[in-house]
């Protein structure tokens, strides 16, 4: 049984799990990369050691170099958190090939789970539905496609075998359109990728991100924590989830089928640890298998708000061999949280990255708020690594309670130094949809602008003429003072005592 | 000292008088503002109303960021208003454009080249950076001139990657 | 109905309740003194105007001024949180009188809760158990307390009746030995007061500080959240507060039993809005009213962390006539709360006020913690106020689970500018009696002792010598580096930018 | 460049090398020491063992408050230490005690008067500050010389309030 974890990530993850750690009287390590010596994770691990370079093929991603780190250091367990390693195969079972415990999965579970073919094929099997389509059929002819449809139902999409991003796709209604469509997609996927090949898939419509957090122990109980709704994203990455779904919301009977299918999901591949099966729901109720994410996700705390359940906790003790804490009775979701991702990012400025020192932080506190950061007032925001600098979670006693909540504590927070996405979050709290709970996977990319969304709002232009011209005229009689003072004193450093000194 | 400050077209006319005292178009209002640790975020009692922002020097002007949304103000004193319209008034609206990398990063594609016509919003660069792929797009019609990037270049920030003219 | 509050307080109260009124859609006006112009609760408020200088008798006692800057405003509602005027029957019926909501008892709860022999007397009426002893019964002779004294029992203190800080108190274990000591305690409180009356009071052994906090509606529902534990004091001044009481622990039985009496106790005054009623109680299960808080507690977020009802937002909904939220039974303890009361303050120098520019905060975060601040870096503490910088408050599923968290906190937490009391707390988690429960009212100033709980612990005196030198080295090698930089660049200013100036 | 650093009567001997090495009492370790965001707050990597301190300057050498517990650490360089042996060794003893206003308050009472005999621990001054009456007692045994300050008294910081000789 160990007691000495190696935590084999960084930033706002590597500090989470840093602390449930500690909580747990566990001994801890931590890797850093050349960006990283003053990381939060490095700070307050037990141990840091020297992983590598900056760019993370060189450093987070070195599973070789770690695996060395754990053995020489002593540590008997490695986390992986998310990302980076945490959803490979060879690096889980290259733990257990040097006496490691993996906190995470078994290696074929993270295999079959991460070929999506096999995935698909294998959570079929189970009984568990997944998107209607002809993927897994091979290159089928157009009288073959013609001859499915029917089966799929409409509207389906045309997709090409090749592609992605939209080329090749074509939105199918009827069967009369079919073969010109069919013939159009084909042309286009053969000029995008050289290969006409397509395939047929039901569209699901108004489609809504829907997952369930999964717990499994070495004994064969799995449970299920309910699910969390993540259907607003942005280039596939989501910004804000929820816990309960307001699209499941009191109707039990479908929570406990879908977690019922989740369970079932997870057991297919004999699954252990943490692990979150993703379904898309569409308006009648039907879900379908996505995908399975064997690891903790991003998202956990909106699940550990409403459960009670320390989700992290919880898999130290799964791969310490101990029976599960909780049975599938014990479960209820209490209340609502939300979770708005912060990240370094000018949401003026087409969502680019935004790097530098921070310098001055006041975090949003107080009752039902929690702050899951890696970063602190000195820090400096790299370009290499993703842009999550902290996650926002509240607890509310009902949604409406959560969402005001929230736009409180996205109003207080203060970060100087890099941009972030806050305003953009502000305007997503006071948007009509979401209050409404009314939205679906594509809402944030197809009807949801900033700009159009400050339209709207109570303004304060001059307020902020104010306030510019105050900082203007501040800085124009500034820097005047600056060169007069200049003149009189040549020598500042006489100046400064030793306590300032010592402070530089 | 009286400034005209700019915010989407509409001027105020704002006059600092002494003693925590100001002129917003000729209204009188009481004002205490103040630096957050040094910080530009600043604090305002504006008549006992409390305001919070963060304001920052962009290219273009003071950027206040206040309550969630952008204001871009410029401030002009009486003479630089004076001075501008004496010149004929308004920003030079042609002049040559040149793309700077945002955040340091990797080219990763570069779907123009020397001589292309792009038209407003058309991708010129995709940098990646922090894990994402991002498009560095064309803010007006033109022709790419001075191409120094191709893909698997490491860019720094603020460096040059082409110029639209 | 208002809709527009003013809050007749600072720190870190004062954001608190801005909070709530924000979560609820209220308009806010905030008071500050001179010292507090760029206080927390300035900031966050809607409107914020000034009180006058900074002792707080010439600002937030001015009940005069505030009445008539909520009248100004337009505010129709004051919340006084706690201290200053909160607990003013006055101040609440001048409130009323200018037609302003007072968010808080009625002025008669208050005074016959202020008064400590009328308190006591009303809630005897209602039968509600005072600490047995003659305090009421004003002068008696030697031979009628000789009389009164088995009736009280033994252990008894004899008490003067003009003193305190225990001069003219003894201690009497049993009848034979109370003449001789009667006649000392005489002596000694004509000596010390000029009045040689005593009387005497029960002696409650290893008592416990335990109060249960009550909510009460205009509709005359009045029920309780259970207890807290705050025996852990200083000076009669609160430390560590935690619920549920591991001296109630499970026994639900007691529990309802004194929360019973708490509610009683309340009904007597014909209570409103939130108090609290606090007991001392014996090892034997044996409890005692002690008094009446009219007013909401600085420790009422462990109650929160436990039951998940915002107190706060209960008191304004009560204030605005709405029936309480919850009905009793509605009221659950769930999992364990523990706060920590953070001051400025020099615990390795006899606990001496510190104050100070804040340079740098680093509060931890994280699954189960809250942090309630008044503070931010770059705010000055001054000497006007009290000490209370800064609430860490951790929930836990367990006791246990809750005293880990709690270490970990502490030892995340950076506040630097100021001293803090953190290493005490940190001692105290590590103390034995404290983990297990085993303390009363009198551990923290008998039995415990910074010093000594340091002697037993893992000490790294090597690591300190080391940071020690190489802070010493990089000083003198810094200040020798300022004289050379200087001598070649006499006009540092020039090398500002623009944007530098600006930050300044 | 070598160090005597002494904690609590303990002596430590530690040598200054190039590149992030360091011996203490003779042994060598990889060391890597920064200041967090500028502030007396340190991270120190020893042998990749992680621990972070405040290290302040006291009145009596450095203050290193690490873990929650606090050391007390005098450090000398070896010219330093072999001057002070030279000068025949130890702190002095004696010498005048000057009582200084730990924070600035109310003085509300003041317990002696000028030649009184003090013993350690006893009251000298109480001043209230931050609502708390505080306390302030005599280090060691000695005469109250030079009192400065009565009950009603406003002081500053530092303030000397009175003397033991």
């Amino acid at each position: 049984m160990f007691s000495k974890v190696l935590i084999a990530n960084r930033g706002e993850i590597a500090v989470r799990i840093l602390r449930a750690c500690r909580e747990l009287g566990m001994q801890t390590v931590a890797v850093y990369s050349e960006a990283d010596r003053q990381a939060l994770h490095v700070r307050y691990a037990d141990e840091a050691y020297y992983l590598g370079p900056s760019p993370s093929r060189e450093s987070y991603l070195r599973g070789d170099k770690i695996i060395a780190l754990a053995l020489k250091s002593g540590a008997n367990a490695i986390h992986p958190g998310y990302g980076f390693l945490a959803e490979r195969a060879d690096f889980a079972q290259a733990c257990l090939d040097a006496g490691l415990a993996f906190i995470g999965p078994k290696p074929s579970s993270i295999a079959a789970m991460g070929d999506k073919a096999v995935a698909r094929a294998t959570v079929t099997r189970a009984g568990v539905p997944v998107v209607p389509g002809t993927e897994g059929e091979g290159a089928l002819r157009d009288d073959e496609l013609l001859a499915l449809a029917p089966k799929i139902g409409f509207p389906l999409l045309i997709k090409a075998t090749a592609g992605g991003g939209g080329k090749g796709m074509r939105e199918v209604l009827a069967i009369e359109e079919m073969p010109g469509l069919l013939h159009a997609a084909r042309r286009e996927a053969e000029a995008s990728f050289g290969d006409g090949n397509v395939y047929l898939e039901k569209l699901v419509e108004a489609a809504r991100h829907i997952e369930f957090q999964i717990l499994a122990d070495v004994q064969g109980n799995v449970i299920h924590l309910g699910e969390r709704e993540c259907s607003l994203q942005r280039r596939h990455q989501k910004l804000l989830e929820e816990s309960p779904s307001p699209f499941v919301g009191e109707n039990e009977e479908l929570r406990q089928r879908m977690g019922a299918v989740a369970v079932r999901a997870a057991q297919a591949v004999g699954y252990l640890n943490a692990g979150t099966i993703e379904f898309l729901a569409d308006k009648e109720g039907n879900f379908y298998f996505l995908e399975m994410n064997t690891r903790l996700q991003v998202e956990h705390p909106v699940t550990e708000m409403v459960t009670g359940v320390d989700i992290v906790k919880e898999q130290i003790r799964i791969a310490r061999g101990r029976q599960l804490h909780y049975a599938q009775e014990d479960i209820h979701l209490n209340g609502w949280a939300i979770e708005c991702r912060i990240n370094a990012e000018d949401p003026y400025n087409n969502f680019l990255p935004s790097t530098g020192r921070i310098t001055h932080i006041l975090p949003p506190t107080g009752p039902g708020v929690r702050v899951d950061a890696g970063v602190y007032p000195g820090f400096e925001i790299s370009p290499y690594y993703d842009s999550l600098i902290s996650k926002l979670i509240v607890w509310g006693e009902t949604r409406a309670e959560a969402v005001l909540r929230m736009r409180r504590s996205l109003e207080e927070y203060r970060l100087v130094g890099v941009h972030t996405n806050i305003p953009f979050h502000q305007r997503l709290m006071d948007s009509h949809r979401f209050m409404g709970g009314q939205f679906d996977t594509r809402f944030v990319e197809e009807r949801f602008s900033l700009e159009s969304a400050e339209e709207g709002r109570e303004a304060h232009p001059e307020i902020a003429a104010i306030m510019a011209t105050l900082v203007a005229h501040e800085t124009t009689q500034r820097a005047a003072q600056i060169v007069r003072r200049n003149e009189r004193d040549t020598s500042n450093w006489k100046w400064l005592s030793r306590w300032e000194r010592l402070q530089r | 000292m009286k400034y005209i400050t700019t915010i989407d077209e509409r001027e105020f006319t704002i006059e600092i008088l002494e003693e925590g005292r100001l002129l917003l178009d000729g209204e009188e209002y009481a004002v205490d503002f103040e630096s957050v640790d040094g910080q530009p975020v600043f604090s305002l009692l504006l008549n006992g109303r409390s305001y919070e922002a963060y304001v920052y020097q962009g290219d273009e002007g003071l950027q206040v960021l206040l309550h969630g949304a952008l204001y871009l103000a410029t401030v002009e004193d009486e003479r630089e208003k004076r001075l501008r319209a004496a010149a004929g008034g308004g920003v030079v609206e042609k002049g040559e454009f040149h793309l700077k990398a945002p955040m340091p990063g990797l080219v990763v594609a570069v779907p123009v080249s020397e001589g292309s016509q792009v038209a407003k919003g058309d991708v010129l660069v995709v940098l990646e950076s922090m894990k994402m792929q991002n498009e560095l797009k064309a803010p007006r019609e033109g022709t790419v001139a001075r191409l120094r990037v191709r893909p698997g270049d490491s860019v720094e920030q603020k460096q040059t990657l082409l110029s639209v003219v």
